[in-house]
């Protein structure tokens, strides 16, 4: 009963305010803190994260750089993260340009899908695919990164033609990809945002020889979120 | 000793009687959101457990100071700060799980659960209390966590915590990891519990009614 | 206008916030009891909605790019202070407003279809314009998702459900049910 | 990052911190509301999680029922049994100072004091056999023991005993007066626990034809009225009726002394409750 | 549209219940030999209950008044024997509670010859004013003879700025079993004529309409036979379907016009009544014979001779029974009325109304009671309902004792618990009985004599 | 008091009852399904067989369980969960294994019935119910189509039937498209013929659009079915496909395919029916059916799934109680 006759007193506004400004201080600081102490390790983890899948998608390739698309080139990226308008330029040991790892984004049987494909240019090859984030059905539309004859058919796909998915076992074509049963609308979907990743990319793509060159900036080499990859790391294997 | 066991009394019906799942029936979209597999539901839940055990602690320690106006903003404000904590520390250690987590994790500050604790509990009790009564609750909604989501994952993916459990021809349940399974499944959980409080309560009485008749018969033999 | 058409149907039916998402349940399953506050109840709810969208698309565009470890506590204590703020304003200009509507406010503010929404808007990427139809499609379809519940429970009021089974629990499984009928939305308008 | 960005967190915080402070604080200032303090003070006893688990749409609208007496206090799931005893305590203030008021029935005549002249056959409900030439019941105004009673009870106190009559259990009625509403022969009646003296029958008739129709209706001999203090007890349509307001009424021997001679135990000396779970032979002789 | 398909004129919904009329519809009406003890209720009509102008050892002759009316909507009581009045009290209705009654023990040595003089002499009907014509209705004792027994009188006080244009009799006779208004209308049409235009000169309406349902080819042919050129009548035959015979039923189907709830037909310029009350009136005026018998069928599976009777008021049913040869052994259930809306008789010893068309018994084939099965909700009854009602739903709430939602959100009271429903309902749910039970309830909750909350 | 004569009932008016009852409807509706039946027998032999007899035993003996002792006797007695059973089989792929079947009629009585108070007191399809819980759940097996054989292959039973519990069922080799699988994802047209006679893959009951309208058919002259709700479907979902057709005739199948495939005739005639679970008024019938036919053609046409007459009446199921509450007929002499 004291306690709620406590209450009815009516504070200031310059408590309210006080306390208010306080807190926010406090928890601004304390955020900061575990900011500070987790910043490393999380940007090592995304950096990671998307090199394994440049490397997925690009196989050889020991460096890559995130580009975007300026007046009329392709230009460095100068930002920390990675958002849908970037593309990646995978280099090889001695920081020869390989190839293209472009995104696609859109509309799967469920949710959006995010997707990284890596593309030669010089040979107009696709040399894998990568799913980057779906939230298709487990069991199902969760095949088109399972199952790996599907994955696989990504691999070394020439790209003279618009990719088209037919039923399994009903390809006759090379431009044909064989969809996943059961899971048709899904695969269906991944082909048809390479398909229109690709329309939009290949026209911007430097022409032959003018490839973006590999630049060793100092940002990158002092910060951990270089865009470099060390050679070393084990991951590298995945992309046969 | 009195307080250690009130205490520990505080503890223990969160895990039961006052179970912020099964009885009060809180929290529900995390509890049905990141379910689908045993083990996000226990990182899930662990990561309940130290928000609602931080913020209790604070506010309870802090309750003299908190003006009444803006308890609820200043509550918020607490429980936000542990989770960006615990947000970025999963982000760091588990990149996988809080990927799978997804929103849920931020999510967490708007737990009814834990702003439920605080002004329920933690702004009138101690710290002990407060403390305890956050752990009970936090490992009461902990259990419910795990229970929902061994039950999706065993017949959704026929595995526990990852582990395979019936081998290659098991056919999964896939509703059971998709939204409509984790409603049924949670309806037909507390629809178990329900059926059990009452057969318990049931037994309990028919056990009382036993033990009067044979009182009665008692004082009948010795008169 | 394509994608801002695909965002709202998405939104609203395959993607339905309470029963594929999972947000906003404690209101879902508490106040569907009867039509009439829910319908009201998920009136409100879009409005708190679209103020989120746009409180979340000013402090991402204004303030987090500084600082965008503060996002979510930024969200939830802007969201919930401006929310409050109208609760308070409508309360005192228009009690009869207040009563339909505004005495859900509070109940919105804590729940986490807005905080979701927020954060889901900035995963995304979304933009001013994608925000508010986002922000639209998610209340169009907590609404729906709450008057379809509220219809079907008052049915049910009349019928004898087992008392075993009445409460929660039911009402769980009524929205078992109605998001496994929404699973045939599925797709829809994506998979042409 | 800099260094500068290290204070961007606590900068922006407590800035964000001051400005919603100052809006708030603005706000209870020019915003406040008057409404019934006991609605605010219900609020602050409640948990205050808005969660709507209770089925309403947050806390205040639960405290406004609250106050108005249209939910139990345990409505609340989330609130402890501390917070809702305290609550109960808050609200029953006014409440417990009342006289205790409580359902009693004009009837006592069950299955075994009254027969049927004819058969009803149909829906259980006493509301619907009434309707269908009375349900058979040879006393027109007795109790027909089809429990419409114990289903409208929204306390659940009301139970049928084995004599088709409805039992109250007094000390949990709420005085709600759904019973009386329900009720096809309009039997219940809410009294006061403190009118101990009792007339359990409604037939506006006399002597032998009474007798004739239930062996517990009241055949207007005058008895009562006749033994009890002077004045206390008159009679109209041929029923009993004691006057409270006379002041005569007591609960010495005299006043009980008028429901000894009643041949029929129409007027019966009530403690709390009026009738018994199980067999009535008990009461009729206690 | 519909009467495109149909024959006879309709109004929509309804249901078609065989109408078991073969049973009674040739017998010609006979008379009841008088018995020894006479009931008479006060209260036998809609209104107030009459008051009682005798005393206990009274002589009274056959026809006497003996309670007069009791305010506007109440009526007057005439003894139907000569004999003694042995009892003022309460006695059995027929449903079973007790009412106020006259008990009257016939004189054995009386003739019961009817004398008009043992009424006030009546005037010329044709000298009457409106006036005049109604009292003398109100004194007749004559109510409704079409079952819900609502005073006559009341009816023909048009008030001020109303006009009757077309006086509507209604001759459908729709319930099953039933066939006193086609023995009337096969034997006495001239009286019905006769009643018609007394009636219609008084309340200065244009043209009658006598609506009769198709399956009576027999009353039709009869009334158009004995109709003069010069009387504005029209004998309309009707779709048999019931209930044709209800008021609002039979302006529809005549005068294709909808009577709003709440109206009385007086509001569209109509005056409704039975055959038996227009052949009621006929003799009152003409004879000076007030309402001290009336036409009752006895039917049913469990009469052994069925009859059309013309049977005093106040005869016990038993007695009436008697005269038909009795129950048969296997009678579970007699019934007052028709077998659709009828009520059961609780007691064989009260006495014959004057409300009272028919006495039907049933035995155990009809009356077993049917297994109930949930309500599937298969909309028959909706379809059923001449009202446009919802009595699926009615009876689901009805079941949950929700009576009060049922007339805020069903308007239960719009139900004139004609039965259609429930005769349509596979699920054998007694539809109409838990609205009843409902009407009941919120009568009872509405009238201000409740006393109770204290 | 002299009572001689036999204590009187009372018992409520009318007297007088139509013949039909409620265990007389369903039976209706088992004669109307007969011709189907036969015919899945016919063209999908034993396996046929025996997903009916495990579905309706599941439904029949879950019902008996889950049902209060005193009301059993008329729960089983009226029909209504054999009922559910036989349709809820006639809606699955003959290659299902049988204890999937077993499952999902247990599901359908279940979750679809019992658990909502028994018969009459349940907002959603039971059939329909138990097969979207096991499309949810086993997509892929029930995604999985066998072609017709014919009757000289009665006792050819495919081998994905008899999986043990809980285990895949072994997928056939000659696994087939149904004709709007075909369409959908592969845009090929089944000719209208195969769809009336109905030796094309599918469900055990979907197949034959002829033996479906004869079904119908009869119930539409017993007066068992509300003809507002097959008619409403067949014109909204023949005008919207239509609509369609003429926009792009190579992408989307002609109106008659509409109607004559999948499960539509077999779901317009016995399940949106279902009196239970549609609207009472007649407005509401029209808007239920509106509603049906225009889902089914928008989730066949632009959702996922080649089939969304399923998930089209479990929607209109789930908005029934609203569409009753707002379409009450205009009560005689109210506006
Ligand atoms: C519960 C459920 C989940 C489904 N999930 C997916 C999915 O994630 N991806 C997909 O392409 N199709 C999905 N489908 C769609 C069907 O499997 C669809 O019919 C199939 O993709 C086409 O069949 P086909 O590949 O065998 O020709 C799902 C269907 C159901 C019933
Ligand atoms: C207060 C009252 C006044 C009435 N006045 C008239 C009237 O002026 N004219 C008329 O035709 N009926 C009048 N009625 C009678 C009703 O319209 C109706 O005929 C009567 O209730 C019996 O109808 P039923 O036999 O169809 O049930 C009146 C009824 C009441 C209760
Ligand atoms: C369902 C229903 C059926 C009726 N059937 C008849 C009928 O068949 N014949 C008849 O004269 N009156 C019938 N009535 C009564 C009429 O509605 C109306 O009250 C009567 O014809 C008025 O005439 P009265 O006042 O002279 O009785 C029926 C009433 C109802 C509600
Ligand atoms: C015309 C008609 C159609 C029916 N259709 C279905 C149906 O589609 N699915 C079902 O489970 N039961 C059906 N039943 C049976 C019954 O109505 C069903 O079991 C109830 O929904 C259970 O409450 C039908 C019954 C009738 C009379
Ligand atoms: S008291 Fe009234 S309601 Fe209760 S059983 Fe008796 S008659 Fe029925
Ligand atoms: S209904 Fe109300 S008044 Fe009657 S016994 Fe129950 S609590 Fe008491
Ligand atoms: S009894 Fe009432 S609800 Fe039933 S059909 Fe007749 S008017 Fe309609
Ligand atoms: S006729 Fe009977 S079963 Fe059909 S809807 Fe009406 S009440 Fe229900
Ligand atoms: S936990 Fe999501 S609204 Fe309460």
């Amino acid at each position: 009963m004291s306690q709620s006759k406590n209450y009815e007193q009516e504070p200031s506004s310059n408590r309210l305010v006080a306390s208010m400004a306080i807190a926010g201080f406090i928890s601004g600081v304390i955020i900061i803190a575990i900011y500070l102490a987790t910043f490393n390790t999380i940007k090592d983890n995304k950096a990671r994260e998307l090199r394994q899948a440049v490397f997925k998608v690009l196989p050889n390739v020991s460096y890559m750089q995130k580009l975007y698309f300026e007046n009329n080139t392709l230009v460095i990226a100068k930002s920390d993260g990675m958002d849908d308008d970037m593309i990646f330029a995978g280099y090889d040991k001695q920081g020869k340009f390989i190839g293209y790892a472009i995104q696609g984004k859109g509309a799967g049987f469920q949710d959006t899908i995010h997707l990284l494909f890596g593309y030669l240019p010089e040979k107009q090859l696709m040399t894998g695919m990568a799913i980057l984030e779906s939230r298709e059905t487990p069991g199902l539309g969760d095949k088109i990164f399972k199952d790996m004859h599907f994955v696989g058919e990504f691999v070394n796909h020439l790209m003279k033609q618009a990719i088209k998915a037919v039923k399994k076992g009903t390809k006759s074509h090379d431009y044909e990809i064989d969809a996943i049963t059961g899971a048709t609308i899904s695969s269906k979907a991944v082909v048809r945002l390479m398909n229109a990743a690709f329309n939009r990319w290949s026209p911007k793509l430097s022409p032959l020889g003018q490839e973006p060159v590999f630049q060793m900036s100092k940002q990158t080499q002092g910060s951990l979120d270089s865009s470099q990859i060390q050679p070393e790391s084990p991951n590298i294997q995945i992309g046969k | 000793m009195a307080t250690d066991a009130s205490a520990y009394e505080e503890m223990l019906k969160g895990l039961w009687r006052e179970n912020p799942t099964f009885v009060q029936v809180l929290g529900m979209c995390p509890m049905l959101a990141v379910t689908n597999s045993a083990t996000n539901a226990l990182v899930m839940g662990l990561a309940t457990l130290f928000v609602l055990v931080g913020s209790s602690l604070l506010v309870s320690s802090f309750k003299r100071w908190i003006p009444k106006q803006v308890r609820i903003s200043l509550y918020i404000i607490i429980i936000a700060t542990f989770v960006t904590v615990v947000d970025y520390s999963l982000l760091a250690l588990v990149p996988a799980i809080h990927k799978e987590l997804g929103a849920f994790i931020p999510l967490i500050v708007a737990n009814c659960m834990i702003l439920g604790r605080q002004e329920a509990f933690a702004s009138k009790h101690s710290i002990k209390y407060a403390v305890m009564d956050a752990i009970g609750m936090s490992l009461g909604f902990l259990i419910a966590l795990l229970a929902l989501g061994s039950v999706r994952e065993i017949l959704g993916s026929g595995s526990l915590f990852n582990v395979d459990l019936f081998g290659a021809n098991f056919e999964p349940w896939v509703i059971m990891i998709l939204p409509p399974g984790g409603f049924l499944t949670l309806g037909l959980l507390l629809l178990f519990f329900n059926w059990f409080t009452e057969r318990r309560k049931q037994f309990l009485l028919k056990v009382a009614q036993a033990d009067q008749s044979v009182a009665i018969v008692g004082v009948k033999d010795n008169g | 206008m394509d994608d801002l058409l695909w965002i709202f149907i998405s939104t609203l039916l395959v993607n339905n916030f309470v029963l594929a998402y999972f947000l906003g349940l404690c209101p879902f399953l508490g106040v569907s009891g009867q039509l009439e506050t829910s319908f009201r109840l998920g009136l409100a709810t879009t409005f708190v909605l679209v103020v989120t969208a746009l409180c979340a698309w000013i402090l991402n565009t204004y303030v987090l790019i500084y600082a965008p470890y503060l996002r979510l506590i930024s969200f939830i204590v802007v969201i919930a202070s401006v929310v409050q703020f109208i609760e308070m304003s409508i309360k005192k200009l228009s009690p009869s407003l207040f009563k339909s509507l505004g005495i859900f406010l509070p109940l919105i503010t804590t729940n986490c279809a807005i905080l979701g929404l927020a954060i889901f808007a900035t995963n995304r990427g979304y933009g001013l314009l994608e925000g508010l139809v986002f922000a639209l499609g998610a209340g169009g379809g907590f609404t729906l998702a709450m008057v379809l519940m509220a219809g079907i429970r008052q049915e049910t009021e009349i019928m004898d459900v087992p008392a075993l089974i009445r409460g929660t629990a039911f009402n769980l499984i009524i929205a078992g049910i109605l998001s496994m009928a929404f699973m045939g939305f599925a797709g829809l308008f994506s998979a042409a | 990052m800099t260094f500068l960005d290290v204070f961007t967190a606590p900068i922006i915080m407590t800035s964000l911190g001051l400005l919603f402070g100052l809006i708030l604080a603005v706000a209870y200032h020019y915003l406040k509301v008057d409404e019934d303090p006991r609605i605010s003070q219900t609020e602050e006893l409640l948990p205050g999680t808005n969660c709507g688990a209770c089925g309403e749409p947050g806390c205040l609208p639960f405290a406004t029922k609250l106050v108005s007496g249209e939910v139990p206090p345990s409505g609340c799931t989330v609130a402890s049994e501390d917070d809702i005893d305290n609550i109960s305590e808050f609200l029953g203030v006014d409440a417990g100072e009342q006289e205790k008021i409580v359902a009693r029935l004009k009837c006592a005549g069950g299955k075994a004091q009254a027969f049927q002249i004819a058969e009803y056959q149909g829906f259980e409900g006493c509301r619907a056999a009434a309707v269908i030439s009375g349900g058979g019941k040879g006393c027109s105004w007795g109790c027909l023991g089809l429990g419409d009673c114990e289903v409208a009870c929204t306390f659940d106190v009301i139970h049928m005993n084995d004599n088709g009559l409805p039992v109250v259990d007094a000390a949990n009625c709420t005085a709600c007066s759904d019973c009386v509403d329900i009720c096809p022969k309009n039997l219940f009646e809410l009294r006061p626990v403190a009118e101990q003296l009792y007339v359990q029958c409604n037939i506006p008739l006399e002597g032998d034809t009474v007798t004739a129709l239930c062996s517990a209706g009241c055949d207007a001999c005058g008895k009562c009225v006749a033994d009890a203090p002077a004045g206390l007890i008159s009679m109209h349509n041929e029923l009993p009726v004691v006057d409270y307001t006379s002041g005569l009424f007591n609960t010495d021997k005299l006043t009980k002394k008028a429901i000894e001679r009643c041949p029929t135990q129409a007027i019966q000396w009530l403690e709390l409750n009026q009738f018994n779970e199980q067999a009535d032979e008990q009461e009729r002789y206690s | 549209m519909f009467n495109l398909f149909s024959l006879g004129q309709s109004f929509a919904h309804g249901v078609h219940p065989p109408h078991h009329k073969e049973q009674t519809e040739d017998l010609p009406i006979q008379r009841v030999p008088f018995v020894n003890r006479y009931v008479m209720p006060l209260g036998q009509h809609i209104g107030i209950p009459a008051e009682a102008i005798v005393a206990v050892g009274d002589s009274v002759l056959r026809g006497q008044l003996i309670a007069s009316s009791n305010g506007f909507i109440s009526t007057a009581l005439h003894s139907p024997v000569t004999g003694k009045v042995t009892d003022i009290g309460m006695h059995r209705y027929v449903d079973g509670s007790f009412k106020m009654a006259i008990e009257i023990t016939a004189d054995p040595y009386a003739t019961q010859q009817f004398s008009a003089s043992a009424n006030a002499s009546v005037k010329a009907v044709e000298q009457m004013s409106i006036d005049e014509f109604i009292i003398a209705v109100q004194q007749s004792g004559i109510v409704g003879m079409g079952g819900a027994a609502f005073p006559s009188h009341v009816k023909y006080a048009i008030p001020e700025g109303q006009q009757i244009t077309d006086l509507l009799i209604n001759g459908a006779e729709c319930e099953p079993y039933l066939t006193n208004d086609h023995r009337l209308m096969v034997e006495r049409p001239e009286a019905v004529l006769r009643g018609c235009e007394i009636l219609r000169k008084q309340l200065g309406a244009k043209r009658v309409a006598i609506g009769v349902e198709r399956n009576k080819p027999e009353s039709i042919t009869e009334l158009q036979k004995h109709l003069a050129i010069d009387m504005p009548i029209d004998i309309v035959p009707l779709e048999v379907k019931y209930p044709q015979g209800a008021e609002k039923m039979l302006i529809k189907s005549i005068y294709n016009k909808e009577l709003a709830v709440g109206k009385l037909p007086r509001d569209l310029g109509i005056a409704v009544n039975n055959i038996g009350t227009i052949v009621a009136l006929a003799d009152y005026f003409d004879q000076g014979m007030p309402l001290i018998e009336r036409i009752v069928t006895l039917a049913g599976p469990g009469i052994k001779e069925p009859a059309n009777l013309i049977v005093p008021l106040g005869t016990p049913i038993r007695d009436v029974l008697d005269f038909a040869g009795g129950l048969s052994e296997h009678t579970r259930e007699v019934i007052m009325g028709g077998p659709m809306m009828g009520s059961p008789v609780a007691d064989l010893d009260a006495p014959i109304l004057k409300g009272t068309s028919g006495i039907l018994a049933f035995t155990e084939q009809e009356t077993a009671r049917p297994q109930e099965y949930p309500c599937i909700r298969c909309a028959r009854c909706l379809d059923a309902c001449p009202y446009f009602l919802n009595p699926s739903r009615l009876a689901l709430l009805g079941k949950a004792r929700l009576f009060s939602q049922m007339q805020s959100d069903y308007h239960v009271m719009d139900c004139v618990e004609c039965g259609a429903c429930t005769y349509a309902c596979p699920s054998n749910i007694p539809i109409v009985q838990h609205i009843r039970a409902a009407k009941d309830n919120l009568r009872n909750l509405a009238s201000p004599d409740v006393e109770k909350k204290k | 008091m002299k009572h001689n004569d036999p204590k009187l009932l009372l018992q409520s008016a009318p007297l007088l009852r139509q013949e039909l009852t409620t265990p007389g409807a369903m039976k209706e509706v088992w004669l109307a399904l007969l011709p189907t039946t036969l015919a899945s027998l016919w063209f999908f032999g034993l396996s046929a067989l025996l997903l009916i007899v495990v579905s309706i035993a599941g439904a029949v003996l879950t019902e008996w369980l889950f049902t209060d002792k005193d009301k059993r006797r008329m729960a089983i007695g009226d029909s209504s969960a054999g009922l559910t059973g036989l349709l809820l089989a006639l809606t699955l792929p003959p290659g299902l294994p049988l204890w999937m079947a077993f499952l999902g009629a247990v599901v359908s009585i279940g979750l679809g019935k019992v658990i909502w108070g028994g018969l009459g007191a349940n907002i959603f399809n039971p059939a329909l119910l138990g097969r979207a819980f096991l499309l949810g759940t086993f997509p892929i097996a029930m995604t999985t189509w066998g072609s017709p054989s014919g009757l000289g292959d009665f006792f050819h039973l495919q081998s994905s039937n008899l999986a043990w519990p809980f285990m895949h069922g072994q997928i056939d080799a000659l696994s087939a498209a149904t004709p709007l699988g075909l369409m959908k994802f592969q845009q090929q047209t089944t000719a209208i013929s195969s769809l009336f006679i109905g030796n094309t893959a599918g469900s055990l009951g979907e197949t034959s659009a002829f033996l479906l309208l004869l079904g119908g058919m009869y119930l539409l002259i017993r007066r068992s079915i509300d003809w507002r709700i097959p008619t409403a479907i067949f014109l909204t979902a023949a005008i919207f496909s239509l609509a369609m057709f003429i926009n792009d005739a190579d992408k989307y199948p002609s109106p008659i395919v509409t109607l004559f495939s999948g499960g539509l005739l077999l779901g317009a005639f016995f399940m949106a029916t279902d009196p239970v679970t549609s609207p009472l008024t007649p407005k509401g019938c029209w808007i239920f059916g509106i509603g049906v036919g225009f889902l089914v053609v928008l989730i066949r046409l632009f959702g996922g799934l080649p089939e969304g007459m399923l998930y089209a009446v479990l929607l209109m199921n789930a908005a029934t109680p609203l569409i009753d509450r707002y379409t009450q007929p205009r009560i005689f002499g109210r506006k």
